[in-house]
């Protein structure tokens, strides 16, 4: 059994934009992090001062010598987390969680995002342009100011879809509506609201496409110890190995440890 | 001059610790989940998750809300049951660097007696928690820490059924915890977790329904601390056997009011959720706060503030 | 097309109010204290602090510490006994722009039904709180609140004294608040307040003393809303009268939770310690959000959140 | 009755000055309060976000168009005050309490100042220097760091004695001995922790001055409405007319209604 705690890093803010309004990216020297955190992986953010729980956070960006968080300020600890400037130290637990399989990907691949989904997706775009894929990325909010970070997106070589509640940018509607229409990618990821997910789970399910889904939901611990973040998956469930067969055919997995993503496939609505 | 390192061992009902500090119960899974953000060589002990006889998928989702200064959990006791437990989990822990408590849960005086006795039978488990305060699993709050007489039966039952440490844990969501608490001795219980999780609720104002799949759940962290503590301190007036204090420690400050007020460890929940180096941290400031007042052991200032409640004759001025 | 206005106004028991809040016995004073910092014309209703038949000092000092989103405190119902109370103080709240609602407090039964009595016969008190629940008086927890044949008798006591709007405030220190609520409401309450403060303590570890004079005090303030919404919740289901929720109200959305749950009316305490303007400023926020939702009145909400309990059976998947 | 909401003052920052490490001075726009306010009185400050209560502090400094709060960080509702910059708002409740009563004061008069009790006097000194009276600040703290704003004082016109704890300056002792062994005032003003002015009511009494010493205790209204903030008075007491008699000649007056500032004979210790 390890013993060192080797997944804690005290950080320290390199550098602090407000994307919009309540919204905001903030960069951290940290090395060691960034070496090894994966597309999808998520860390859990320590709210200076006294908070009662961490913050569960998509690992957004990274390189050789930092990573990026990119949050909504949604409640107290969000809240306290904007206050950080350059400078202030930050203690982040990770990488947590199994991440976007990328092994043999397909060359067209969808992504889809909603709302503080964009989140998790970025780094998953950037590996698979790397490796040379198309990368749509098909993107929602509930207006067009909340549609952030879309110039990193689209320098880097995704072919970008809006859609929004309002209408103020792109589709006025759901962004599951515009991959709904569009040509259909190899494999679709996807990360944002559960509507969302089960929306995109449809469409790849009818197109006979596979699609990866981040979940999100309340966490405490974030690292499996504490049972409150399950999803119910299919009995026969790869991602579930660990659980006693139980009677009526549902596994209940951990979304923060067997998880984030799910294949659309071994999740039970 | 060397100063003795200061002491911080503590015996619980026959359960040796290195330090008082006990991972609370379904806030820390097996230990495992763990190790790559705290070093487990630094803590007291791990309590498990909660077991039932059978496996149990637990409750419907949502089961977590954050609220102010707390989280209200409603699990509903997801556990694989006591074999697969024993089989699968508990046998793979005989390499941990602190000893293991496993928890045991029921729906019947039998039910937990057999799950003791699963327990009692696995050499990896040091001491065994009858939880029988769990407010996630009843209806409307009914669990057997809130009745005097169905303690009584669960824990002689328990008791018969393992000769390991026993430690009893405790609902605040009672009239009288330190009767509960007199009855469990009684039936000999060898230690008392004081407290689990308070009762309580939070709805949704958008959707008008609860957040909870399970309706209500048990709110812990430090709202609910000077609950607890006042918990331990009626508790550790009511009987002699040690106590295990829990709700709401966050920091060394914390961790000396359970043990000022009669506690001879405590658990740590849902402080691990905000900072898994919390227990380790603990301890480490426990040593310096001995230290610095030239005390040798943790054990020497148990119930030290606790000189028990003025009658209202004694009161300052209490009538005009 | 002009939308007709929102209406807030509610009456409980019998006690009729133009918006849902009272402000919270012990924590307004009798309101003029707080006239200038908030528009007393907003606000439903000010609960005076609890009076006894005789004057009282009240606890030894600190009677007040300030805890993770909570406070704690033991004031010990420090007052000048109700005779003087009616004479110098409510006698000069005739012209206050919202409805002044005593509170009664007393050691035995006919304390309770002789100050009731005398607020009965003062015109310038609209209803009459019967504080059987204060914390802060009794040596181990011990109030009329907490056992069901005192609470009856005491009710009935208060009954037969007055004929004004009775509410009855129950304490959340119980195993079954339910049942204490069911017995209030059969000896003549005309509304329940749920809750008064749950009990608690601080120590303090420099000094090794407990932080309060009285040792226990009484938790209010957010940490223990969650507490309070599954009282409400639970009360609900077990009687017809109204109830005035509270516990921890800081905001509109917090209000939501308790009306949402069951309450007809919101008490606001400890909120007006941070910001006295919390109370109007709730108001307005409850008027936008039905406003919002095209709903015309409060009253048309109340317990639309309350759907009762889950069976173990009815759970999703509780057994595996 | 009044209605109107007289006493809430919004405010902003304009001004933040660390005056050591871990004691901070905010100066706030806030004229209508600056015209009002007077040596000794106090305000509630609304910290910004989750807090549970305001926090009580002394009025310290005060011109036309401003006012300044001088504190401590103590615990968490002073964090967040110290958290905030120039611009941002503040919301005030004053002022509160009776203050020092100058009128008719004599010409020397001696202030004991005692810790975070720095920040509930200099008005009365100024008031004092600008009747013409000589000024004499005998002040004490832990350690040399702790004796914020000296020169504020002494700029001003103050004599200053300084005693420590650990004897970094002035006095190695209590400040109360230094004001012993001193020149008696015919007047004695005194802000500080209770040892501090128990001490101070001690020497006032055996050299028959008056003192009016300006009390502290935990609170949690400010404003007369919980009774959670007591002191015994003298049955007697001229500051508390609107009690009942009790049996034992106590009267428990309210520190921040009543006070906070009480005459040292009224008090009963
Ligand atoms: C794996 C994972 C990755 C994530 N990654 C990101 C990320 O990269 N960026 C990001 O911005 N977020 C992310 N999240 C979400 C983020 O962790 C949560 O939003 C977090 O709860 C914020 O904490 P908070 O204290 O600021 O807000 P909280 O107080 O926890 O509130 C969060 C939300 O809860 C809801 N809520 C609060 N109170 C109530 C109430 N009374 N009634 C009903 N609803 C209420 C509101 O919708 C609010 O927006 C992620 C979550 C997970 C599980
Ligand atoms: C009339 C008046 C005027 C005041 N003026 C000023 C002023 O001008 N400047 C100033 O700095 N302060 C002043 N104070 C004091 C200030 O109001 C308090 O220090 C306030 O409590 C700080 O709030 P906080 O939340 O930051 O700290 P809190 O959390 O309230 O803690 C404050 C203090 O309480 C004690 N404490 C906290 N937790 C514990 C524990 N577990 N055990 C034992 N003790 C504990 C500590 O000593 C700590 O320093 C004044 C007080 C009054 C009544
Ligand atoms: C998510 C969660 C799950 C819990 N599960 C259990 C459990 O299975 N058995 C048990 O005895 N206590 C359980 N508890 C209670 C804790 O062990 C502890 O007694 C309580 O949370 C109070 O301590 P804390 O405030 O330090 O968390 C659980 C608490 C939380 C927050
Ligand atoms: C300082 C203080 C004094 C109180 N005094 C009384 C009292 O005299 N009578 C009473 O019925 N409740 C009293 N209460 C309880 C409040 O009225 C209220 O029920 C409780 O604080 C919960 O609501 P809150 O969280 O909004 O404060 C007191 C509460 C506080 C904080
Ligand atoms: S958040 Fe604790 S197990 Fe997932
Ligand atoms: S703090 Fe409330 S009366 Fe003084």
């Amino acid at each position: 059994m390890a013993v060192s705690a080797s997944r804690v890093h005290e950080t320290r803010v390199v550098a602090r934009i407000e994307a919009t309004a309540g919204v905001v990216v903030l960069r951290m020297q940290a090395p060691e992090l960034a070496a090894i955190a994966r597309p999808g992986q998520f860390v859990m953010a320590i709210p200076p001062g006294e908070a009662s729980a961490a913050v569960a956070l998509g690992l957004y960006d990274a390189d050789a010598e930092s990573v990026s968080l990119l949050f909504f300020v949604a409640g107290k600890r969000t809240k306290v987390l904007a206050a950080l400037r350059p400078g202030e130290p930050l203690v982040l637990l990770g990488p947590l969680g199994n991440g976007f399989d990328l092994r043999d990907a397909p060359k067209d691949v969808a992504i889809v995002a909603g709302g503080v989904g964009i989140a998790s997706v970025l780094l998953a775009a950037l590996e698979l342009l790397r490796a040379g894929a198309r990368v749509r990325l098909f993107y929602g909010a509930r207006t067009a100011r909340l549609l952030v970070e879309r110039e990193r997106f689209a320098s880097a070589g995704c072919e970008i879809v809006l859609a929004t509640d309002d209408g103020t940018a792109g589709l006025r509607g759901f962004v599951t509506d515009a991959l709904a229409s569009a040509h259909m990618p190899a494999l679709i990821l996807a990360c944002g609201p559960t509507p969302m997910l089960r929306a995109t789970a449809t469409i790849a399910a009818s197109a006979n496409v596979p699609a990866q889904l981040a979940l999100e939901e309340t966490f405490a611990c974030g690292v499996g110890g504490c049972w409150g973040c399950v999803v119910p998956l299919v009995q026969e469930s790869a991602q579930a190995p660990h659980f006693p067969k139980t009677r009526d055919g549902i596994v209940r997995a951990r979304i923060c440890a067997e998880g984030p993503v799910f294949s659309a496939s071994e999740l039970r609505w | 001059m060397v100063r003795p390192p200061v002491d911080l061992s503590v015996n619980v009902g026959g359960l040796a610790l290195r330090y008082p500090t006990l991972m609370g119960s379904g806030c820390y899974g097996t230990g495992a989940e763990f190790a790559p953000f705290a070093d487990l060589s630094r803590i007291g002990a791990i309590v498990l998750k909660s077991a039932t006889l059978a496996p149990r998928l637990g409750n419907a989702m949502p089961r977590l809300v954050h609220t102010p200064a707390g989280l209200l959990n409603a699990i509903g006791l997801q556990n694989p049951g006591i074999d697969w437990l024993v089989e699968h989990e508990i046998a793979a822990l005989g390499g941990m660097p602190c000893p293991i408590v496993g928890s045991a849960a029921g729906f019947s005086v039998d039910e937990y007696a057999q799950v003791c006795g699963r327990l009692d039978a696995s050499p990896e488990i040091s001491a065994i928690e009858l939880n029988i305060s769990c407010p996630n699993v009843a209806s409307e709050g009914e669990t057997f820490a809130c009745d005097a007489n169905l303690t009584a039966s669960v824990v002689r039952a328990a008791r018969a059924a393992t000769r390991k440490p026993l430690i009893v844990k405790l609902s605040p969501n009672v009239t009288d915890i330190a009767a509960i608490a007199r009855e469990a001795e009684r039936a000999g219980a060898d230690a008392l977790a004081v407290v689990n999780t308070v009762r309580g609720m939070a709805i949704d104002v958008e959707r008008w329904e609860p957040r909870l799949g399970n309706v209500a759940g048990g709110l812990s962290g430090p709202a609910i601390r000077p609950i607890a503590v006042l918990a331990v301190y009626e508790v550790a007036r009511a009987v002699r056997i040690p106590i295990v204090g829990q709700g709401g420690i966050a920091n060394a400050s914390d961790a000396l009011e359970f043990i000022l007020a009669g506690a001879s460890a405590v658990g740590i929940g849902t402080a691990n959720f905000l900072d898994p180096r919390v227990p380790e941290r603990i301890a480490v400031e426990l040593a310096e706060y001995l230290a610095s007042r030239n005390l040798r052991a943790i054990s020497e200032i148990v119930g030290r503030a606790n000189a028990g409640f003025a009658t209202p004759e004694q009161r300052e001025g209490d009538a005009g």
